[in-house]
């Protein structure tokens, strides 16, 4: 097994330390590496975390039609899913719809998916993005796709609970409604962080080194759970895990 | 009742310009041969309703300017990238956008489903989604034991659900599997036409393991066989994307006379052909 | 997951008394062995919700002293006539029963489901079902297409499914068939109990065909395997109702001794006799 | 074949004719006489009329569960539907509930199952009770569980169409609110109606008698529809077509 460790890796477990404990983790279509994390964490879970990842036909439990992931977590049975953005602002509002002024859009994104729903029903929405920039991570969204907070009246059992990038990981504050800088990658520092940060965050006295992943952890990674990440993504698999092992 | 039996043409005549068209996404049931249809009958004004999401299909209808709403929760070719016809007709002004959120585009089915005017809906609230909508609203629980705002979305019915199924019979009935959206699509329809790519001979409905996964005959208005008719993205359980060709839609729609060109050889040369 | 599996014994223990616990009519999927076991452990105060009517099951509860509220569309023991403990108890007052509409308890259901505090249903205004309703209430349409009264129906949110099925799997997954009324059950509920007549040497869900009628195992709490686990009244596709066995029933429950000498013979005596 | 035509296949036969030209009918559980009927007409309809048995496993055409014949009726694709009662009124209300001042009923009934809906849903219904006596047939129902007429406010887009008993036909009025005497059974009289039937009725001057199915209904069925309706009623049908074809 290789001594390096695939940045992906970094992110993988990273992520996957966010799900521990957890009963049922959802993770949506095209998300490689939330999708390796829920799985790193299933393997290590001894079987008690169901993970149900949406396009794949052997992780999906559903058999309702497109409506149940929805249903589900309205039910409280799902515990973590993950959202990103074309844009996130200090305030983990994000943005999935376009840049400039909708409905005249500069930019158009895909659009909001389930993001307006399940950002307030989820408790732990894992914000993923791993481009860290300051045209990604701006100081106020230009369309609220979904909000990172809301006000008192409003029923919310869920929102943001970290922002993962490239370069870091946030945690959210949702007294203060504020990202506090949560641990660094290695190979990153806090000024290049706040350079390339649009938002104002807080940063402890102390920031941590995001921990790499111990031997053990690796090689399940690049064991059985490569395995299983292949079926749904099969070129992320190859491309990732197959490098890191040779 | 072979009078449910006809070409895909006709299906494609039978969906008139203006028509509310439910629509599945790629990963589901798309009868992307019904869709090449209407392209070539050029079809106007369609109100496209991705259920919750269109790709390839939307990108294609959209293209040929077949679309002049597009209600949905997203345009996505997923792996693929951003969808090229979605973007240039979004630059250009030409394509009113309806955005939504999944649930959402569920519950409004659902509400037509059950004949209801509306459905509550969680979440949503501070989503700028909600300024642009008259057709959501703000309510409360009349029992008050949910206190603050809920969003209350109008009931969407479609004038045609369009679908592909791997397998229908001669009764109009027409297996899904688990893709369930297409059920809710086809009851909440007016009307639902379906392209399968194989007759089943013999009855689906009297089928125990079968059933489950089939929309009854009742509700389908027309069909047609269609062998390979998803292609060129893929029907659950049977065959994948035909990814080269993806690959070059791609590249040629990413300028209008590389789509006219797109559209030249797989739209209309087939049918001057015959 | 073999912590899943446990015995109907179990399942009953698990029941508690008072729990909201909504039931499959006789002719869907009814644990009539959990039904005997709940008998047999003396549950008590149990608020039984019929989805959308209760049967052979209902009545024999209500009989044993295990209910305290009926919520339900009816009791019908279909050509078998009158139920025999339901009527006896409404004559002696010892039941609350809380007369509905099947659509309003599949709405209530549905609205349990989506998480959402209430679900407009169609029609019931004008009925005197709603004088005794203050879980229904009376709304408008707030986009003001549909005029006048509209029912509003609040989610029902059942403590604990009950049902028996065909097949189960060891992943908890249980196949339903077209008998989706209990998929709704299912995710309406807290928890969800399953008895099944055979367990399925593999995964429902990764049968494409099975799939489709499947409950998965995410909602099941807890399952048991249970032989013949719906007699005396049919299964679905497997088996019909115990014909002499009810008529039996029927003679012996018209009156306090006879069903209690049913309840001996087999509730209590099978339990003594181990 | 036999010249006697028993008083169900009366009865089969008049029911049949009010489903003429119809698209679908659905039929509740125990219901063999509007069972027979829905079946005769499709029959007669060369395919065209479409028929939902309730606790049919060949007639049943759902694949929704329980709630699909109700969302099926709102999205107004059933045609005519059967509803009876332990008491049916004058206003064409009825009581499925039970018999004394709700909740504290003398007698009780089963329960008003779908009736509080499909009645107000469904174009054509059709009352069917066989019992016509002043016990059934009352002034006014002691509880509603559907009632037969409704404000102009509230959206209705079905009702009553006919009262089919025993021994003759009403058809309904809903401007006047009334039934009116439509034809007599054979073997029945006017007299006798009005002496069995506990509500206020209009009589035309001429009241006809209810035509007997001829020999080509007959053949019908006593042929295929009596197959047919041995499926969900083999009992019914052997006591009935069996008898009469002897």
């Amino acid at each position: 097994m290789s001594a390096e460790i695939a940045p992906e890796e970094l992110l993988i477990a990273t992520v996957a330390d966010m799900l521990d404990g957890l009963r049922h983790v959802a993770v949506g279509a095209q998300s490689p590496i939330p999708g390796s994390a829920a799985l790193l964490a299933r393997a290590r879970s001894g079987g008690s975390l169901r993970v149900s990842m949406l396009g794949s036909e052997a992780h999906s439990p559903f058999t309702d039609g497109g409506r149940e992931l929805f249903d589900c977590a309205a039910q409280g049975r799902i515990d973590a899913f993950f959202l990103g953005g074309g844009q996130i602002d200090g305030q983990a509002n994000i943005n999935l719809v376009g840049i400039g002024d909708y409905p005249d859009t500069k930019v158009r994104f895909p659009g909001s998916f389930g993001s307006a729903y399940l950002y307030l029903l989820v408790p732990r929405v894992i914000l993923f993005r791993e481009e860290h920039t300051a045209r990604v991570l701006v100081p106020k969204v230009d369309f609220i796709s979904a909000p990172g907070v809301s006000d008192e009246d409003v029923l919310r059992t869920g929102g943001p609970y970290a922002l993962v990038t490239g370069r870091c990981v946030f945690d959210f504050d949702a007294a203060a409604r504020r990202f506090r800088l949560a641990s660094v990658h290695p190979g990153h520092d806090t000024d290049e962080i706040r350079e390339h940060t649009g938002f104002d965050y807080d940063v402890p006295d102390v920031v941590p080194e995001t921990p790499v992943p111990d031997a053990a952890t690796l090689a399940l990674l690049r064991g059985r759970v490569a395995d299983e990440v292949a079926e749904t993504y099969p070129a992320f698999a190859a491309r990732v895990f197959a490098a890191a092992a040779a | 009742m072979s009078e449910l039996f006809t070409s895909v043409e006709d299906l494609a005549e039978r969906i008139p310009n203006g028509a509310k068209v439910a629509l599945a996404p790629d990963y589901s049931g798309c009868s992307m041969v019904t869709t090449r249809a209407l392209v070539a009958r050029g079809a106007r004004d369609l109100h496209l309703i991705g259920v919750p999401s269109v790709g390839f299909q939307g990108d294609m209808l959209i293209g040929a300017g077949c679309v002049a709403t597009l209600e949905t929760a997203a345009v996505t070719l997923d792996e693929y990238g951003p969808a090229p016809r979605f973007m240039a007709a979004v630059k250009a002004g030409t394509l009113k956008v309806i955005d939504g959120t999944c649930p959402a585009i569920h519950a409004g089915l659902q509400a037509a489903e059950k004949g209801i005017p509306f459905m509550p809906v969680r979440g949503i609230v501070g989503s700028d989604l909600l300024k642009h909508r008259d057709d959501w609203t703000i309510g409360t629980d009349p029992f008050g034991e949910q206190d603050g705002p809920l969003v209350l979305v109008k009931a969407i019915r479609p004038d045609v659900t369009l679908i592909h199924v791997p397998l229908a019979d001669r009764h109009g009935n027409a297996w899904i599997g688990v893709r369930r959206e297409m059920m809710v699509m086809a009851h909440a329809a007016r009307e639902t036409f379906v392209t399968a790519d194989e007759i089943y001979d013999g009855d689906l409905l009297a089928d125990e393991q079968l059933a489950p996964g089939t929309i009854p005959g009742l509700y389908v208005s027309a069909l047609a066989k269609a062998t390979n008719g998803a292609w060129p993205v893929g029907l659950f359980g049977r065959y994948g994307p035909d990814d080269a060709h993806l690959r070059d839609y791609l590249e040629r729609a990413r300028t209008d006379a590389g789509f006219a060109g797109w559209l030249d050889e797989f739209v209309y040369a087939p049918k001057a052909a015959e």
